[in-house]
């Protein structure tokens, strides 16, 4: 086991320094790397019953950094590896020219940037790490060169590093304060009233990098501009990353700081960003912008597991707790997200343009992809027998063991609208008119279709990783923040 | 005494820092940063904090200074009329205020000097930043050389498709007696032997890889700039290798550690063998040094381009 | 008793830093205000970790490794902002122009 | 499987196997050839006597057939009545349209017929009384003229009326009695004003009561001759059977009763083709039926309604007959029908007076004079179609096969209700022969035959068959029409798709493009990590 | 194997589906016999269930997803009723349907989604718990959208872009009612009776109304039917399937379920709620007829009498009486029966003589005489005559109305049977009295001929045989003496 952590944070590291150094032979590395990342994988999932623990250097935490892989922390793990092999496999990136040159080396370093926040327990490092993946995002959203994905791509970082001040700031007021950087150290603190400023914006930094909703302005523009395979790491991940950085904060660092208000609040943003996002993709009229904004709207859900998590959940034996929930969505919106994302890369290199009305006639000309768009749909819209549906299920039925039954509001008209603007694309690919697409060959439709049935099977075999969600469960997940 | 001191360089930072956000020009303000940027230097001098005040100096002042004048370099003089400004002092004074009060509000707390400072001969290295840098905080130093290799990757995917290839950065054409011209055949052989020399210095006094990397940096972009050699080209093998020189032995080095941990209970991830620490650790910040070194002077110097 | 000073002198930096950082619209601005507020808040976590006598050397380590995250964040940002200059011509984000 | 005697079960089924193979190809030519032989088996129960309880319990919800002494008389009547007009058929009916749905629709009508005497649970019962008023309907509209089928359609909608109300009548009466079974529903029904009005309606239907009696007069000149002879005859008796076995005694059923005799009689005055004057008497005579059954006596009432079927029966194929006969033959076919009219007025000595007297015993006595009253109006309306069927032209040597039945029925009607005398009054063998009652039953006659000679001079004016029906179309046509206009079918109108999420997606433009500037969203970030801060301060 | 059988029956017609979407255009005859062969294997499996089952033995299937989400298969009399019927239509449907498509595109996709159709109609029957059964509710949303837009045409988009706009909504209102409940009384499963106490009267109220409102979707009650007749615009194949068999009938179905095995009829007796669902369901009954009155094409008649059919299953389920439930439940079959004859018939008159409107119906029984006798007999049967099926459902609701104390249930039931007869008469009498054009080409064929025959003639069957004990009849009476009246 001891051999595991070191190959996850490294290898995405050597894999970008191979693919710097051999820039032609890029795909070839990408794939490497995605063998022996899944393969660890594997192992870990299969091996893990409690938290792994691995101090680097030998230092013990207040000294040094620890890598720790507990339940969530193994399925981000295994959601990225999924998502990147996808991805890596998708990429249409040939030779040495300026894009390959660029590509290969920055996914993997965004890949070892998430691996490094998925394992760090140190505030510090989590830091660094955010700022790895947010350099390597930029970079991926500007890879097209044109005017628009520059101006999208400067946006994206001027929010993004203010994120990051706020939360460095943080970290710095929580150090001065209490001397410690560890995760597993500051719930032993003694309690000091700067920790409010502290948690405040560290979780406002972390709000920017999730693009939550008075937050997002910078997510649709970026992740439209990109390139498909750069947009389906942007899209599914990257904002996964800091959400994780979140959830790591208010159930392990700090639970007994929640308060009322605060949570009440997450839960009311995450509910308009549900509502905004839904109506946003309604208008819009390229492809890509309807599953940007749809981002926007997911996004909202995860910010539910404040109000939710634990609250009257744990008095009811059978209730997972919105905690595991929140997570399931995580998951299958990320596994979604970059199918969708790589099948309108696929209509948008048959079509010339991303216009949804191009995508007519698209059934038959690429039925796999319509299939795998469809079945991402199903996941966003929270249809059984989704990984979308068993999410929408813990999360509603959290809210009404919570006795808190408006929750639920913010799943339930989020499916319809996800319905709603999901809708449009499918109908238009049903449209009689011959396809003027051009044909595209089914290997490259496969990818998509994987990932999506990948958050189908997420809904059918939903059982396994719950168990694995529940190892090293930290128990304020169970018993509320406050 | 010193009160005051402090109290007088507080204004001028202040006030320096001040003229850098408000200047008419954005020449003015640029050269009010670098002022700024000197005298916070000045300020980390005041706190002890030697290393720091070096690398404020070497990469807060001086190598984003010359990013900006360079940047200025290319841009038109356009008048420059900023937002509404009453939301952004609102969040900037409230900001400001709360961190005061945080600041006030602080417990007494020993940090962790005193664990630091006994446990650093272990680590191989009597400067305990250097300690830290390189043993107990290992895995943060190595990912902020891979921030740094990421930054590269991106200035360099900025160029356009049809400059790719090119050495890095603006051609440059001087006139051979020049003043640049002399400057840069004097200055690079004291800078060179002042980089090695905080590099070596750095295991034991305030000095490092990082300091040492940036005054080497600015020895290369002094040559360049002079036109006195030609960078290589962008896609050329051997820089890439010298860009990833430092990372990949720093990992190569954990990597043996961490298959070492498999039968040797002492060895671990990252973790440098007792034995002989202080030669490893040196061996390595003389790589890093070079990595750094090359890579800060091809990110100033920018993506590859054709013409002026 | 000094370092309350420069702590103050810390977060009053990060305070102009925010406001230029905010108010102004052209982008070189903007990267110059980031590494103000960056060098603030180094200032800040330094003359924290000093106030106990004896410098602790941590926020010493971690604010290097900050500074040259800020550098190489910076040396990004003004690339992207020339390139944008060069595919637009414009120093400013389009919804900034007036 | 099946319990009790067989016989009564393949008298109902035999006829519709002889409709299965009446529709397949190779017999459909040659598929009215099939008619004679479907009443076989059912005159077999008749003679035999249709004795005893047979239960299919699979067979729909558990039928059960056992018919009571009026339903053994009338089963066997409508045997006697279907083979004759079987007979009949086979050279009236030898080039007809589509033989094969005819007979097909035929034997259906019969088995239906033959059920509704024999049901004795309330399934069997209506299926039967469904399967032989609907079937009917075929036979109706046989020949495919317009008037036949404006006939066949008012048919329709007054016997689905029919059909409706039955329906009802019997779930309000199941329901009451908690069970299926025909007797224990008619106990029920006694406390059930609702379910009896109901029933009253869908056996009037049938029965032709005066304001349901409208399609009778058009469908039965509108069927062909031995359909419009089995309609007249037997079908109708469906609706007396029903009253017998359903209706519980309601005494206002009498006057009623005696007011459609006589409207029926004097209707058909109004009438120019014989048929249809026919169709009027019959009319009258169910009126005289109901007026029996209203006063509770159902044996008389059934006795009558025996009598009836054969002589009508008779009457309708003699004007085939007459149509087919020229010269010497045709005084022999109006003889046959003069004897049939005359058992019908209920001459003396002849079986409609002993059917007469055998019902007036149990009357009131002012209901009793109206009886024999009613005698005089039906000799009246029997004479007026004696001399319109006299004026209709006739050609040719009738067959052999059409004068028989006839003949046969005709005496029939004479002889069988001397025969059956004993069994069904009570009275004594020689009570018809007593100077009174032949008195009673001669002078109406007399009466009539004065009026009639009064009439063939002035003939009333003449009325379209079917008398309100017209004005009933009338108004159901507007309706309809009225209907459809208002109502036109709203075609499912495409939605334009939405417009794109309305004013909220407005709201959330104006919102995106204020978010986007970063003066503003910058500023809200820094204000939510104080906010925050604050929210966590508390 | 007790444990296997559920899961295997609804294998039966998933894997098919499965293997059909990945089955060439051209390879028509394989994707034949394969869907065939998994109808007949099916219809092996529940004959041989029907007499286990009959027997009193109960099969299980339990899969467990998230702790409080397990997906439960449990084969009572009562979901054997409804399988029996969705799996021997199934087949004929098939049938049809091959005949009916021949060589056109798209094949694979519409076999794909037809066979997905039935196994989540298969696990709609088998559900044991609300949790499984929403499943395989929305499954079957998603199942016949592609159905009804397999013509791609823009009629065909507006039909499925409305039936997704009312089924969407409907589930997610199902949801919020099941969680609702579960929230309260924990998981709930159909099989063992829970005392429902956790929550007070008026909140039980308010859950059923959302209940009724999720499943009233798809059973087309009178507000909520609106999509049923744009669907007519898919192919006859689908109409028949989705009119008779699936969709329709999983609505009903769900009621029947909600009523007695979630709430239990005391329960729903002491909230009063009966009552005005009947009431619901007789206004149904009388719009969905009247406007069946209205329309002009046959397939749009057809639809709006489904959706007043429809009505009778749930207004025999909301009179509690032993009668009116079983009335309501036979009514299930029988309607599918005779439903799905006129939808075929009326696809062989469009597909085959290109007849869509009524007026061109005319005399076009002597010239398709197999079809339109078939078509005669459903319309007889719809209308109530006797010794059709339909007959006996009035009869039995009827006299279970009275038993339940509402005389007025049964003026619903004539008024009905005079409104059905008002709107199916004219068609027959067109059929076989009126004279038409007779130079249109008419070419049946028997793949499409003998399904509409062999369904007419157990349409007749049920009704003629009802007293038997394997009749639909003697199964709902099996079903309500067992499990809704010990």
């Amino acid at each position: 086991m001891s051999l595991i952590l070191p190959l996850l944070a490294a290898v995405p590291l050597l894999g970008a320094i191979a693919a710097v150094l051999a820039p032609r032979a890029g795909k070839g590395i990408g794939l490497g790397v995605a063998i022996v990342l899944l393969a660890a994988l594997a192992v870990l999932v299969g091996g893990l019953n409690t938290p792994v623990v691995l101090p680097l250097g030998g230092w013990e935490p207040p000294l040094g950094i620890a890598l720790r892989v507990d339940g969530l922390a193994a399925a981000f793990l295994g959601l990225a590896a999924v998502v990147m092999t996808g991805v890596l496999i998708a990429a249409p990136y040939r030779g040495a020219g300026r894009e390959a040159a660029a590509f290969w080396p920055l996914a993997l370093l965004l890949w070892g940037a998430l691996n490094a926040i998925f394992l760090s327990r140190d505030l510090f490092n989590l830091y660094v790490g955010l700022e790895l993946l947010t350099l390597a995002a930029v970079a991926l959203a500007a890879l097209s060169g044109s005017a628009g994905a520059l101006a999208a791509a400067i946006r994206y970082m001027v929010f993004a590093l203010m994120g990051s001040l706020l939360f460095l700031l943080g970290v710095a007021l929580t150090y001065a304060a209490h001397g410690a950087l560890d995760l597993a150290a500051l719930p032993g603190r003694n309690p000091q009233p700067t920790d409010a400023l502290a948690a405040g914006l560290m979780t406002a930094g972390l709000l920017v990098k999730t693009a939550l909703f008075p937050f997002h302005a910078w997510l649709a523009p970026a992740h439209s501009g990109a390139p498909a395979p750069a947009s389906a790491m942007l899209s599914a991940l990257v904002p996964k990353a800091s959400f994780y950085i979140l959830l790591r904060l208010w159930f392990e660092a700090l639970p007994d700081l929640g308060r009322p208000g605060f949570l009440w609040l997450m839960g009311a943003l995450g509910t308009a960003a549900i509502l905004y996002g839904g109506v946003m993709a309604l208008r819009q009229a390229r492809l890509k912008l309807v599953i940007a904004y749809s981002t926007v709207a997911q996004i909202g859900y995860l910010f539910l597991v404040f109000p939710l998590a634990g609250g009257g959940g744990a008095a009811q034996p059978w209730a997972a707790g919105a905690w595991t929930g929140v997570v399931f969505h995580a998951l299958a919106h990320g596994l979604a997200k970059a199918a969708m994302f790589l099948c309108a890369g696929l209509w948008l290199a048959a079509a010339g343009n991303d216009r949804i009305e191009a995508l007519r006639g698209a059934a038959r000309a690429t039925p796999m992809a319509v299939f795998a768009f469809a079945l991402a749909a199903i996941s966003l819209m929270g249809l059984p027998p989704s990984g979308g549906f068993t999410a929408k299920y813990l999360m509603v039925t959290s809210a009404f063991a919570a006795g808190a039954p408006y929750w639920a509001l913010g799943p339930l008209l989020g499916g319809l609208l996800a319905a709603a603007y999901l809708y449009r694309p499918i109908a238009a690919a049903f449209a009689p008119v011959e396809p003027e697409l051009r044909p595209v060959p089914r290997g490259q439709q496969a990818v998509p279709l994987a990932l999506a049935l990948g958050a189908i099977v997420l809904g059918l075999a939903s059982a396994p990783p719950f168990d694995l969600l529940q190892i090293g469960r930290p128990e304020a997940a169970a018993r509320g923040v406050e | 005494m010193t009160l005051a001191f402090d109290l007088v360089l507080c204004a001028m930072i202040v006030g320096a820092a001040i003229c850098a956000a408000v200047a008419g020009t954005i020449f003015a303000a640029a050269v009010f940063f670098i002022v700024y940027g000197i005298f916070v230097s000045l300020a980390w001098l005041r706190l002890d904090a030697f290393d720091v005040a070096l690398a404020e100096a070497a990469m807060g002042a001086g190598l984003t200074g010359i990013l900006l004048l360079r940047a200025l370099g290319r841009m038109p003089a356009s008048e420059d009329r900023p937002g509404p400004a009453l939301a952004p002092a609102l969040a900037g004074a409230g900001l400001a205020l709360a961190l005061g009060w945080a600041f006030l509000a602080l417990p007494e707390s020993a940090g962790l000097g005193p664990v630091v400072r006994n446990a650093a001969p272990g680590a191989g290295a009597e400067n305990p930043v250097t300690a830290v840098l390189l043993a107990f905080r290992a895995w943060d130093t190595l990912l902020e050389t891979i921030v740094l290799l990421a930054a590269l990757l991106g200035v360099w995917a900025l160029s356009r498709d049809e400059a790719w290839g090119l050495p890095p950065g603006l051609p440059q054409r001087v006139r051979p007696d020049g003043v640049l011209a002399g400057f840069g055949r004097i200055l690079p052989p004291i800078g060179a032997v002042v980089g090695v020399y905080l590099v070596w210095a750095g295991t034991s006094r305030p000095g490092g890889a990082f300091q040492g990397g940036t005054v080497l940096a600015a020895v290369a972009l002094l040559v360049s700039m002079a036109g006195l050699a030609q960078a290589p080209r962008v896609t050329s093998g051997a820089l890439r290798l010298v860009l990833v020189a430092g990372p990949l032995v720093f990992l190569g080095m954990a990597f043996i550690g961490a298959v070492l941990s498999l039968w040797q209970p002492g060895a671990a991830f990252l973790a440098l063998p007792e034995a002989h620490a202080k030669s490893l650790i040196l061996g390595i910040e003389l790589m890093l040094t070079l990595s750094i070194a090359v890579t800060l002077a091809a990110l100033v110097a920018g993506p590859p381009e054709d013409r002026a | 008793m000094n370092v309350t000073v420069l702590g103050l002198c810390g977060a009053l930096l990060v305070g102009i830093g925010v406001f230029a950082f905010l108010w102004q619209r052209h982008l070189l601005r903007r990267v110059l205000a980031f590494n103000v507020i960056g060098s603030g808040i180094f200032l800040y976590l330094g003359a924290a970790g000093a106030r106990g006598g004896a410098a602790d050397p941590v926020p010493h380590a971690l604010i290097i490794t900050g500074i040259v995250v800020a550098l190489s964040a910076s040396a990004l940002a003004v690339a992207l902002v020339l390139a944008h200059l060069h595919a637009s011509s414009a120093t400013r984000l389009p919804e900034d122009e007036p | 499987m099946i319990e009790g005697p067989i016989l009564p079960l393949l008298s109902l089924v035999w006829p519709l196997l002889l409709g299965v193979v009446a529709s397949l190809p190779p017999m459909q030519a040659r598929a009215i050839s099939l008619l004679p032989l479907a009443p076989l088996p059912a005159l077999a129960a008749a003679w035999a006597g249709v004795r005893g309880e047979t239960v299919v319990p699979d067979l729909l919800l558990g039928a059960v057939l056992s018919a009571g002494a009026e339903g053994a008389l009338l089963f066997g009547m409508t045997a006697v009545l279907w083979f004759a007009a079987g007979i009949y058929a086979l050279v009236y009916l030898r080039d007809t349209r589509r033989p094969a749905v005819f007979a097909g629709f035929w034997c259906l009508t019969f088995a239906g017929n033959l059920g509704v005497f024999v049901a004795a649970d309330v399934a069997t019962f209506y299926v039967s009384f469904a399967a032989v008023s609907l079937a009917a309907y075929a036979l109706v509209v046989a020949d495919g003229t317009d008037e036949a089928l404006r006939a066949g359609r008012i048919y329709l909608v007054l016997a689905v009326l029919g059909e409706a109300c039955l329906l009802l009548g019997l779930i309000l009466g199941a329901g009451a009695a908690g069970s299926l079974s025909l007797p224990e529903v008619r106990a029920a029904l006694v406390g059930e004003p609702v379910a009896a009005v109901l029933l009253i309606v869908a056996f009037g239907v049938k029965v032709g009561l005066v304001p349901l009696h409208v399609w009778l007069p058009l469908a039965h000149p509108a069927a062909p001759t031995p359909a419009s002879a089995v309609l007249s005859g037997a079908i109708v008796k469906a609706g007396v059977i029903g009253f017998i076995l359903l209706v519980p005694e309601v005494p206002w059923l009498v006057p009623a009763g005696l007011a459609t005799a006589f409207l029926g009689a004097v209707l058909g005055l109004t009438q120019r083709h014989p048929k249809a004057i026919l169709g009027y008497s019959t009319v009258s005579q169910m009126g005289l039926i109901v007026a029996l059954l209203g006063a509770g006596d159902a044996g008389p009432a059934a006795y009558h309604a025996m009598h009836h079927g054969l002589a009508k029966g008779a009457l309708f194929l003699s004007v085939g007959l007459v149509a087919a006969a020229a010269g010497r033959w045709r005084w022999l076919a109006l003889g046959t029908v003069a004897l049939a009219a005359m058992s019908v007025a209920g001459v003396p000595l002849t079986g409609g007076a002993l059917a007469k007297a055998a019902g007036k015993g149990a009357l009131e006595p002012w209901a009793a004079t109206a009886v024999t009253v009613s005698g005089a109006t039906t000799t009246l309306i029997l004479g007026w179609f004696l001399l319109c069927l006299a004026r209709q032209p006739g050609k040719g040597r009738p067959s052999l096969l059409l004068t028989v039945p006839t003949l046969a029925l005709a005496l029939a009607a004479i002889v069988v209700p001397w025969w059956l005398w004993q069994g069904w009054t009570g009275l004594p063998a020689d009570y018809p022969l007593h100077a009174d009652t032949v008195w009673s039953s001669a002078w109406p006659v007399g009466l009539g035959l004065a009026v009639l000679a009064l009439v063939a001079l002035r003939p009333v004016s003449h009325v379209p068959a079917g008398d309100i029906v017209i004005w009933v179309e009338r108004t159901v046509r507007d309706l309809r029409h009225w209907f459809l206009r208002t109502a036109l079918e709203r075609s499912g109108k495409v939605r334009a798709p939405r417009p794109r999420a309305g004013r909220a997606g407005v709201v959330a433009e104006v919102a995106e493009r204020r978010l986007l500037r970063w003066g503003w969203s910058g500023t809200a970030m820094v204000l939510a990590a104080l906010a925050i801060a604050g929210t966590l301060l508390g | 194997m007790t444990a296997l059988l559920p899961l295997l029956i609804l294998m039966t017609s998933a894997v098919p589906a499965v293997i059909t979407f990945f089955l060439a255009e051209d390879s028509h005859r394989l994707r034949n016999t394969l869907n065939l062969a998994g109808a007949v294997l099916k219809l092996a499996l529940i004959v041989f269930m029907l007499r286990e089952v009959a027997a009193g033995t109960v099969y299980e299937t339990r899969l467990n997803f998230a702790p409080g989400l397990y997906l439960l298969l449990r084969a009572d009399a009562l979901s054997l009723l409804f399988l029996t019927l969705s799996a021997f239509l199934w087949l004929l449907t098939t049938v049809y349907a091959i005949a009916y498509f021949e060589k056109e595109h798209d094949l694979s996709r519409f076999f794909g989604f037809f066979s997905l159709c039935v196994a989540a109609t298969t696990g709609i029957a088998l559900s044991g718990t609300l949790i499984s059964f929403f499943i395989f509710y929305e499954l079957l949303t998603l199942s016949t959208w592609p159905l009804v837009v397999h013509k791609q045409d823009d009629k065909s988009l507006a039909a499925g872009r409305s039936y997704l706009s009312y089924a969407l909504p409907g589930s997610a209102v199902l949801l919020i009612a099941i969680i609702w409940l579960e929230s309260a009384t924990g998981p709930l499963e159909f099989a063992m009776p829970h005392p429902l106490g956790g929550l007070e009267e008026a909140s039980l109220r308010a859950i059923f109304a959302l209940f009724i409102l999720g499943l009233g979707v798809k059973a087309a009650l009178v507000p909520l039917h609106g999509w049923l007749p744009g669907a007519m615009a898919a192919p006859a194949p689908v109409s028949a399937l989705l009119h008779a068999v699936a969709v329709v009938k999983a609505g009903a179905f769900g009621i029947v379920r909600v009523i007695y095995d979630v709430f239990g009829i005391g329960l729903v007796a002491q909230l009063g709620v009966g009552l005005p669902l009947a009431m619901l369901a007789s206004v149904t009954i009388i719009w969905g007829s009247i406007r069946a009155l209205q329309q002009t094409e046959v397939k749009k008649r057809l639809a709006f009498s489904t959706v007043s059919q429809v009505s009778y299953i749930i207004l025999g389920a909301a009179l509690a009486g032993p009668y009116a439930v079983i009335g309501g439940l036979v009514h299930l079959v029988h309607q599918g029966l005779m439903k799905i004859t006129l939808f075929f018939c009326a696809g062989i008159y469009q597909e085959r003589a290109g007849i869509t409107r009524i007026e061109d119906l005319g005399g076009i029984g002597p010239r398709m005489p197999w079809t339109s006798v078939a078509f005669s007999l459903g319309a007889m049967g719809m209308i109530g005559l006797p010794p059709m099926a339909g007959f006996i459902t009035k009869l039995y609701l009827g006299i279970g109305a009275i038993e339940a104390g509402a005389p007025w249930v049964v003026a619903v039931l004539a008024g009905s049977t005079l409104l059905n007869a008002a709107y199916f008469l004219p068609l027959l009498y067109r059929i076989w009295f009126l004279p038409g054009n007779e130079d249109l080409p008419v070419a049946p064929a028997p793949g499409l001929v003998v399904p509409a025959a062999v369904t007419a003639a157990a349409a007749l069957g049920a009704g003629l045989f009802a007293g038997a004990a394997m009749s639909p009849l003697g199964w709902a009476t099996l079903i309500v003496t067992r499990e809704y009246m010990p």
